[in-house]
């Protein structure tokens, strides 16, 4: 029953980099082993500190990186091995929001070039009719008045305007699925929400599905079905949102949650380690280790499964019997 | 609910507009004095290359006068050795001069295109073999070079020394391209175009160079100046045609018949003063395009937002 | 030889106190090269008769023989062994004695070594002998009289020094083996200048010049400077519009003169089958204005040449009176030219170029040297004539060694080009004539050309040797094998401020250029300090 | 480390590279350098002489693989050949010779340009929009767009014949003996004068705007104001914190400036007579003297290696950044 | 001891950057004062004007920005008549500022330690090397760094360490009042966390005056104990942190931007966006600059610009008040 109606299904996804050693060639494993699945106008959200994976999970799902091992398929497609024309084919079903508005829009073109290459390469218009679908779309990403603002350029727009643009850029393919890499991230609180609220209404409207990448727990609680928290490129947690919020399990998510702004937090953070987690491509055990206060010998040595602690609430500790000592 | 949105904030524009006013150029030069003052100099001698053989009195090459005059109503920079009219070399070689120049800059600015573009989009072993062939570029000594080459090819034509100069010139060009390509490569425009199905050499093409548009033509500008002074130098040196029309020719004539001596300066000044003023045209205006497009010579202004990465040159 | 320098440097000082050196200006070269052996061809300006010296020295430009170390020389055997009588009481720079085995030895060190035989004496020479104590003589295998320049020309070297240097071409001489005959040894030696001092052991005693300086300079345009600034005494170098550059900086000192010396030749190829006919030869001449090559190309020095290529008035005595007097000058005339080109039943085409009874075009690729300005020039007003005429000619401009390649390869149509003359017409229409002749470039190949010069060479009878250049003079007016174009002049500055009794227009007793060695060693030794 | 390791291995094969292409360019030269050299000789020597000259002078007498291999092993035991149009004389005594006077000049003008330019762009960046800042790169350009021999010719001109301030030619005056004396000491600087500031002249402005334009960048960076903020004394804030940081990438430019040092004084040494590599080079191309073009070539091509590779040490010292493997780029 | 002199006092401060677009008034005629031993918070949104005014505070301005009216004191002295000399040694001894991007305030070229001896050196001459290290140490102590790291290069230390690296520098001469600009901006939440944890306790044990700028509602609200709240460079606000939990009875841009925040534990999950964009600062709208964005503008926020009220305690500049109370 949920395998059918899943868009887009990850298995064991393992993604390397090649780093600049001092002598050898070493790798580090951003992500490792990392299940998922997106079910069609589900939005999936991806929270977990910097550095921890989530956007080269996003790429990879859209495929402006290859897998290292693991397989991605949406709509019964592999996409991790897809080549050349299957490849470009794949670009109009999974989209792609980037991070930066201010970096994701190219300064020198104008705002309707943006979208014209994606809506004649990927929907075939042409002359009249592409004209007024290029209206359509910017009108449906609220950037009025169209007929101004289509010739201007970048630069001219505001933060939440270059998002926008960059959403209308994703939806010109008329996609099915949507990775959004933290796409307010760099925007002001009161913009912010116009974003979220926009997403959220092309969510409802157009049935999207979403990979909603952000390490701000409020947002996603606010636009995602569920949430998964990443720590270390490993999965820690995952769980329908409300639930994650209310009841963590791992003790990273209870960190961060403790960490977010306006959660009366009684953990002292003040002489807590920040160093990142450990990524070489040989580490073992819990990545967060380090960190946790629950650490034991096993922690270090083995990294727990995903278990089923509560009905669709998984989580990955070998401690979650005490859950009580951090509060 | 949408949010209504009105129009831009003027101040945004102010920040980043700068890139795009590069495709402005006119407006661009008369924004300051120097540039001005450069934009004009080159026109005035663009006008004289374009329109040399109806601004020129004689042929150059038309050994019909009297040898040896001063200059007269007739010959306003006198007459070679040979009854040449002088004035109409000078026009004419500002025509060879510019042409050689610029085809030269242009030259070596399109072949800096394609190492460093290609290397800096391409990353990995492409780069490493591209970087390797432009270091070396960079290393060997340029007008060593020039002259050795210049002395086996034998032929060499202004034309055939303004080629040359573009294959061995091209290398800072290219490498400051790379770097600039792996900054704009890096920046998520570039996957966005990946994203919409955009082709490398589409993306190449169409997404990279637009943005680089002020520092190919001040790299143009920059290779230009150079070709001009390697050409005459090379010229001066006896490497050249000494039957081409350049100024670097008429140096090498001039030098050559003791024009200083026999007090001739109306020979041997106004080609130096033709280089020396193209040069200085170019290099204003290559300082109105660095100022405008080189960050460094903005105002210090602090970078709005996080983790923008800056370009290390 | 420690004493000997030190009483020679008293009497220098006793003798002139106040004469300055002598500062000489030679060919512009990057830097000097202790170099100063006399069988290398880059060997520094001195070493070839100041330092070293040979038996004899036939000049070019007064036609006179000047003995050296020999005192006079004959012919014999038919004209088969030359006999050089040694000068008696010559002594090396170091004290050591001058011998005929000194001559023999050096003789044979070109033997064994012919990259440093230059002048291919061992094609010519059979033996060469000691007779008694002061003679050497030379067989040949036939009779060649005017090779005795070369043979008499070789710099005589020390046996005792140079039996250990090894391969002559290779021997690296510095001052300290620059141990020599001549007029001058060196005092020292930098990359920028070497000075040389009279030699207070030379055969005729010190010179009244004591003290020689030679500095380096990079190009023509720094040794002008130098020149006209009164830095130097005496020069050799082109100087465009001398009396304005050089002459009125200093009208009192500042001289010059530029004597003609040989031809400056337009070469066609005949062995292009257009070239070959001798009405195409003659139309080229005839379109080509003379004066304005020399007024334009050479700042009018050089001479207008003779139609038999004799260098005048030097070979005045030799000139054939039999060929009438106007056919000794060219004209210019192209309506002359293009009618002989009709005659001949060449016609023009839709271009307006002619083209010959077989249909070719006259159509052809004219040959300098890039880089040598004058010829630059005139390849230009050559081929704009050429072309007014009805001519196609490019100008082409290889350089040097793509030129030497290209002309002596016969790789060519046209070339401007020298041709080598000694002191006599003879050994000019030899290498241009003779179909083995070394500066053949056109490739004249006549029997009886041959036959002439064969007979110039088995004979020491002057009238004889009249009558072989009388027909040589009349194949160059008649057949034009090659087109003279003007005579090339030697350039030659001098300056009277502090030395006096330089060779002149008037006076011409050597050549005068501070670069034809050993001649400088004849003019040296004529110079009087002036005070 | 890695990054030394990385630029010793550029070094080694940019050197073969350079090496190589020296070997291949005169052997594309049409025309023989053997047919000019007997060119000279008017056609007098037997083909016997002809060809004892041609061995005498290494000419084509063996496959060219086999010349590559001789040119290798000439390079490694520093035997460069015989000069040409100075036969016999070693090519190596000829650059012995030469190489002191361009590296006298060339060098010192170029590092004298590099630091009067850069110290005047500190200065002008400092007192940023002041009269001088105006100025300075404005003057200082009008030089670098001239041709340089052409002022070169004028100095001397004006100078040395007109005003007779200053010597037109040689590295010191040829009447001195060379030696440690007061007067040749002085000779040479009387001598280097004219050509030193027409080099520099020509020069100055590339390391005036440079800097300025580095320095208007660090001055703009942050951890400048915040120095100032912590009141560090103006001199430490200007060359440690500014200058020092500008003065990076001005590294790069040095290393090939001073690679061109031998190459720039081709037409310094040519209008000065200046006894230097350049000069003989310039002769050395015009009488084709392929040992002596490959050796010089070969001289400047290694110049430019060395300076290139001890900047790029020099770089990670002066820069931690690079020293620890990041941000190494080309 | 005058207990009464506010640490820093700023008296109708102006300040406008002249720009080839214009003047652009950043900040405009504000007037705040802060007591020792007080955090008080300031929040805007990107670019009304919070840095600007903080760099005013340390007489620290870009070359094109001028203090056009107004004064500033800070212990009660006026930064901008002290000789320059004065000023040197009074910024960092008395007030000291952490900048926004303190990432990139760290000099690349020198080690950590360098850069902190710098600070004791240049202000005390006399104190020794040996000293001044001694000192360092200690500070990297309290901001919980391992001493270790004081031969480091910044590039070698992860952004939070050089987070907490110029904060130390910031205190390292004990300065009575410290200026934070977005301190933790482009940090981790958790990282975030924890630094703000650690200027509190820093704070509550030296009792500083901090001004701490940021444009993060929630931040501000629950680490400082009074917040400015900052549009096209006024205090449309200025309000105990306390009242930040209701929306109401605030100016209408506070309002907006509490109803933007979405909440983490909050049952109601709807969020608003405040619809417009910043104003343009070079050509401010007449009245009330947020007239064009606010929903509840009337005709007279067009004309006039509303003084300041006080409301519930609050000091708000709006006109809604005026006539609720008229
Ligand atoms: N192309 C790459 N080459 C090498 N390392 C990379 C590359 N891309 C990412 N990394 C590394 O992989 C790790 C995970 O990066 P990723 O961008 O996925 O993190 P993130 O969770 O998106 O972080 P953030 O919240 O900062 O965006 C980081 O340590 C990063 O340095
Ligand atoms: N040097 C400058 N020249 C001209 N205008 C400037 C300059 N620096 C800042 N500004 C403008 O002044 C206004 C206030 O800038 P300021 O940096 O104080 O904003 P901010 O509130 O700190 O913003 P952020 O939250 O983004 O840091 C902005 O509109 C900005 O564009
Ligand atoms: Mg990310
Ligand atoms: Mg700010």
């Amino acid at each position: 029953m949920l395998k059918q109606s899943a868009l887009v299904e990850v298995e064991d996804l393992v993604i390397k980099f090649p780093v600049r050693g001092e002598r050898k060639k070493k790798y580090i494993t951003p992500v490792d082993k990392v299940n998922l699945e997106i079910k069609k106008g589900e939005v999936l959200a991806l929270v977990g500190e910097s550095g921890s994976g989530k956007t080269t999970i996003g790429r990879a799902l859209v495929r402006l990186l290859k897998p290292t091992e693991g397989t991605i398929n949406v709509q019964g497609k592999k996409v991790h091995s897809l080549k050349g024309k299957d490849l470009n084919e794949y670009r109009k079903v999974a989209q792609m929001i980037f991070q930066d508005p201010f970096g994701s829009l190219n300064p020198v073109k104008t705002i309707e070039s943006h979208v014209k290459f994606p809506l004649r390469k990927h929907q075939g218009y042409k002359g009249k009719a592409l004209d007024e679908k290029i209206s359509d779309l910017l009108l449906q990403v609220g950037l009025t008045p169209v007929e101004e603002i289509r010739k201007k350029h970048p630069h001219e727009l505001s933060g939440g305007q270059r998002q926008r643009l960059a959403i209308a850029r994703a939806l010109a393919v008329n996609p099915q699925f949507i990775v959004a890499d933290e796409p307010t991230s760099m925007l002001d609180v009161s913009i912010r929400a116009g974003i979220l609220q926009l997403m959220n209404d092309l969510k409802r409207d157009l049935g999207l599905s979403y990979l909603y990448i952000t390490h701000d727990l409020a947002s996603a609680r606010y636009f995602g079905d569920r949430i998964m928290v990443l720590y270390g490129g490993k999965v820690m947690e995952i769980a329908e949102s409300k639930e994650l919020i209310k009841n963590p399990l791992n003790p990273y998510t209870r960190l961060l949650l403790a960490a977010t702004p306006g959660s009366e937090s009684q953990i002292d953070l003040t002489n807590m380690t920040n160093d990142p987690p450990d990524l070489s491509d040989d580490r073992k055990g819990c990545p967060f280790v380090h960190r946790c206060p629950l650490a034991t010998a096993v922690c270090r040595e083995t990294m727990p499964a995903l278990k089923q602690a509560v009905e669709g609430h998984f989580v990955a500790c070998h401690h979650l019997e005490q859950k009580e000592q951090w509060n | 609910m949408k949010a209504e949105i009105t129009t831009s904030s003027q101040i945004k524009v102010k920040q980043t507009n700068n890139i795009l006013r590069a495709f402005k150029p006119l407006k661009l030069f008369f924004s300051n004095g120097k540039s001005a003052a450069g934009f004009i100099i080159f026109s005035i001698f663009l006008f004289i290359a374009v329109f040399a053989p109806w601004i020129a009195p004689y042929s150059p090459s038309a050994a019909v006068f009297d040898p040896n005059l001063s200059p007269t109503a007739d010959h306003w920079f006198g007459t070679t050795n040979t009854g040449q009219d002088l004035y109409s070399q000078f026009i004419y070689s500002a025509r060879n001069t510019m042409v050689v120049g610029f085809g030269a800059g242009i030259l070596s600015t399109i072949i800096g295109l394609i190492f460093g573009v290609v290397a800096g989009y391409r990353g990995g072993l492409t780069d490493a073999i591209l970087s390797f062939i432009t270091n070396l570029f960079l290393v060997l000594p340029g007008l060593a070079l020039l002259i050795v080459i210049g002395a086996y090819l034998k032929a060499s034509t202004p034309f055939v020394n303004g080629l040359i100069i573009a294959l061995t010139g091209w290398a800072w060009g290219a490498r400051v391209f790379r770097s600039q390509t792996m900054t704009l490569a890096g920046r998520d425009f570039i996957s966005a175009a990946k994203m919409s199905g955009k082709s490398s050499l589409g993306i190449m093409i169409t997404e990279i160079c637009p943005n680089m548009m002020s520092i190919i033509a001040g790299n143009i500008m920059f290779a230009t100046l150079g070709a001009i002074l390697a050409e005459s130098g090379l010229a001066f040196l006896g490497f050249e045609d000494i039957n081409s029309t350049s100024w670097g020719t008429m140096l090498y004539w001039a030098s050559s018949n003791a024009a200083l001596l026999r007090g001739a300066w109306w020979w041997f000044v106004p080609p130096g003063i033709g280089i020396a003023l193209v040069g200085l045209s170019l290099v204003l205006m290559n300082f109105a395009i660095d100022q405008i497009t080189n960050p460094r010579l903005k105002s210090p202004r602090r970078r709005k937002n996080h983790g923008n990465k800056r370009a290390r040159t | 030889a420690c004493t000997d320098k030190e009483t020679s440097s008293e009497t220098g000082k006793s003798t002139s106190k106040s004469a300055k050196p002598l500062v000489i200006g030679l060919s512009p070269a990057g830097q000097w090269q202790e170099n100063f052996n006399p069988f290398s061809s880059t060997a520094m300006g001195g070493t070839n008769g100041l330092i070293f010296q040979p038996l004899y020295y036939f000049d070019p430009v007064s036609g006179k023989d000047n003995p050296m170390l020999a005192t006079q020389f004959e012919w014999t055997n038919d004209n088969k062994t030359l006999v050089a009588t040694l000068r008696d009481n010559v002594k090396w720079s170091d004290g050591e004695a001058f011998t005929a085995d000194d001559v023999v030895f050096t003789f044979d060190l070109l033997k064994k070594d012919p990259a440093a035989d230059t002048s291919g004496i061992w094609k010519e020479v059979t033996s060469v002998e000691k007779q008694g104590d002061n003679q050497v003589a030379f067989n040949f295998d036939q009779p060649n009289v005017p090779f005795q320049s070369y043979v008499l020309g070789v710099d005589i070297v020390p046996q005792h020094i140079w039996k250990d240097l090894g391969d002559p071409s290779k021997a690296k001489i510095t001052q300290k083996l620059a141990i020599g005959t001549g007029p001058y040894v060196l005092e020292s030696f930098t990359p920028q200048l070497y000075k040389m001092k009279a030699n207070s052991n030379f055969y005729d005693g010190e010179y009244a010049v004591k003290n020689l300086e030679f500095p380096v300079y990079s190009g023509n345009d720094s040794e002008q400077l130098a020149l006209t600034k009164g830095e130097l005494d005496w020069a050799g170098i082109f100087i465009p519009d001398a009396d304005k550059v050089y002459v009125s900086a200093n009208k009192e000192n500042n001289k010059y003169w530029f004597p003609p010396s040989n031809n400056v030749t337009l070469y066609p190829n005949l062995t292009n089958p257009l070239l070959k006919d001798v009405n195409v030869r003659k139309a080229i001449s005839l379109a080509i204005d003379r004066k304005k090559l020399s007024d334009q190309a050479a700042s009018g020095y050089d001479p207008l040449p003779s139609t038999t290529a004799l260098i005048l008035p030097r070979d005045k005595d030799w000139v054939d009176p039999s060929i009438p007097e106007d056919k000794l000058k060219f004209d210019y005339n192209k309506d002359a030219a293009v009618k002989t080109l009709e005659d001949a039943g060449y016609k023009k085409d839709k271009d307006g170029i002619f083209v010959s009874p077989d249909g070719e075009k006259l159509s052809f690729t004219l040959q300098t040297v890039s880089g040598w300005t004058d010829w630059a020039t005139m390849a230009q007003l050559i081929s704009q004539e050429l072309n007014s005429v009805g001519f196609d000619v490019k100008v082409q401009q290889p350089d040097y060694a793509a030129y030497a390649t290209n002309v002596q390869g016969g790789k060519y149509d046209l070339a401007i080009s020298w041709t080598n003359s000694g002191p006599d017409p003879y050994k000019q229409y030899q290498d241009m004539l003779n179909s083995h002749g070394g500066w053949n470039l056109e490739k004249w190949n006549d029997p009886e050309t041959d036959a002439a010069l064969k007979k110039f060479q088995g004979t020491t009878d002057e009238a004889v040797q009249k009558e072989a250049i009388n027909y040589l003079q009349n194949v160059m007016v008649e057949k034009m094998p090659t087109i003279p174009l003007v005579n090339g002049p030697v350039w030659y500055e001098y300056r009277t401020e502090n030395y006096t009794g330089w060779p002149t227009e008037g006076d011409p007793y050597a050549n005068p250029a501070p670069f034809n060695w050993p001649a400088p060693a004849i003019v040296l030794s004529k110079l009087k300090p002036n005070n | 480390m890695r990054y030394i390791m990385n630029r010793l291995g550029f070094f080694v094969l940019s050197l073969w590279a350079a090496v190589t292409i020296n070997f291949i360019l005169p052997r594309m030269m049409p025309g023989s350098p053997a047919d000019a050299m007997f060119a000279k000789f008017q056609g007098q020597l037997t083909p016997a002489a002809l060809e004892a000259m041609k061995k005498a002078y290494g000419i084509g007498q063996s496959s060219l693989w086999q010349q590559y291999i001789d040119y290798l092993h000439g390079l490694l035991t520093f035997d460069w050949g015989l000069s040409f149009m100075q036969y016999p004389t070693p090519v190596k005594d000829m650059i012995q010779g030469s190489i002191p006077w361009t590296l006298g000049l060339v060098g010192f003008s170029t590092v004298l340009s590099v630091f009067i330019g850069t110290t005047l762009g500190v200065y002008i960046s400092w007192k940023r929009r002041g009269f001088l800042d105006n100025t300075l790169p404005i003057v200082s350009m009008i030089f670098q767009a001239m041709p340089y021999f052409w002022v070169a010719l004028l100095f001397v001109f004006i100078f040395g014949f007109k005003l007779n301030w200053f010597p037109m030619a040689h590295g010191y005056d040829p009447s001195l003996t060379p030696g440690f004396t007061g007067s040749y000491i002085t000779s040479i600087i009387n001598h280097a004068f004219l050509p030193g500031i027409t080099l520099l002249l020509g020069s100055l402005s590339g390391w005036i705007v440079g800097m300025r334009n580095n320095m208007m960048y660090t001055l703009g960076e942050d951890y400048v104001t915040f120095a100032e903020a912590k009141g560090v004394s103006t001199s430490r804030l200007m060359f440690s914190y500014a200058a020092r940081n500008a003065i990076l990438p001005q590294l790069t430019s040095f290393a090939i400036a001073i690679g061109n040092v031998v190459s720039g004084s081709i037409l310094t040494e040519q209008v000065f007579s200046y006894p230097g590599i350049g000069n003989q080079l310039t002769s050395a191309v015009q009488s084709q003297d392929f040992p002596m073009i490959q050796a010089s070539f070969l001289l400047i091509a290694v110049a430019v290696l060395v300076a290139n590779l001890i900047v790029d040490l020099l770089y990670s010292r002066l820069d931690p950044r690079i020293r620890t493997g990041r941000g190494v780029e080309g | 001891m005058e207990t009464n002199v506010p640490v820093l006092e700023l008296q109708n401060v102006s300040i406008a950057y002249d720009s080839s677009a214009g003047m652009v008034h950043a900040v405009n005629d504000v007037s705040l004062k802060i007591y020792e031993n007080t955090i008080v918070g300031l929040i805007g949104e990107s670019g009304s004007g919070k840095s600007t005014l903080g760099n005013a505070i340390m007489h620290l301005l870009k070359n094109n920005a001028v203090l056009t009216s107004g004064t500033i004191k800070v212990m009660g002295k006026d930064v901008y008549s002290m000789s320059k000399n004065d000023l040197r040694k009074f910024r960092w001894s008395q007030m000291s500022m952490v900048f926004q991007s303190a990432m990139n305030a760290l000099n690349p070229v020198l080690t950590i330690e360098e850069q902190i001896l710098d600070v004791y050196l240049s202000h005390d001459k006399r104190m020794s090397k040996k000293e001044a290290k001694k000192k360092a140490i200690e500070l990297m102590d309290i901001v919980s760094i391992d001493p270790r790291y004081l031969k480091s290069y910044p590039h070698e230390l992860s952004g939070g360490m050089r987070q907490r690296v110029v904060i130390a520098i910031a205190i390292a001469l004990d300065p009575k009042l410290v200026i934070m600009d977005e301190p933790t901006t482009a940090l981790d939440v958790v990282v975030q966390r924890s630094i703000l944890d650690k200027i509190k306790e820093i704070q509550r044990v030296k009792k500083y005056a901090i001004l701490f700028i940021s444009h993060d509602f929630s931040l501000v609200s629950e680490l400082a104990s009074k917040v400015a709240i900052m549009y096209a460079g006024r205090f449309i606000e200025v309000t105990d942190s306390s009242s930040l939990d209701q929306a109401d009875r605030h100016h209408p841009y506070t309002q907006g931007l509490l109803k933007a925040i979405p909440h983490l534990t909050a049952e109601d999950v709807t969020i608003e966006g405040i619809p417009g964009n910043p104003p343009n600062l070079v050509d401010l709208p007449s009245g009330c600059a947020y007239h064009p964005r606010c929903p509840h503008a009337f005709h007279l926020c067009k004309k006039e610009r509303p003084e300041i009220r006080e409301v519930e305690g609050r000091d708000i500049q709006c006109h809604l008040y005026e006539t609720v109370q008229n």
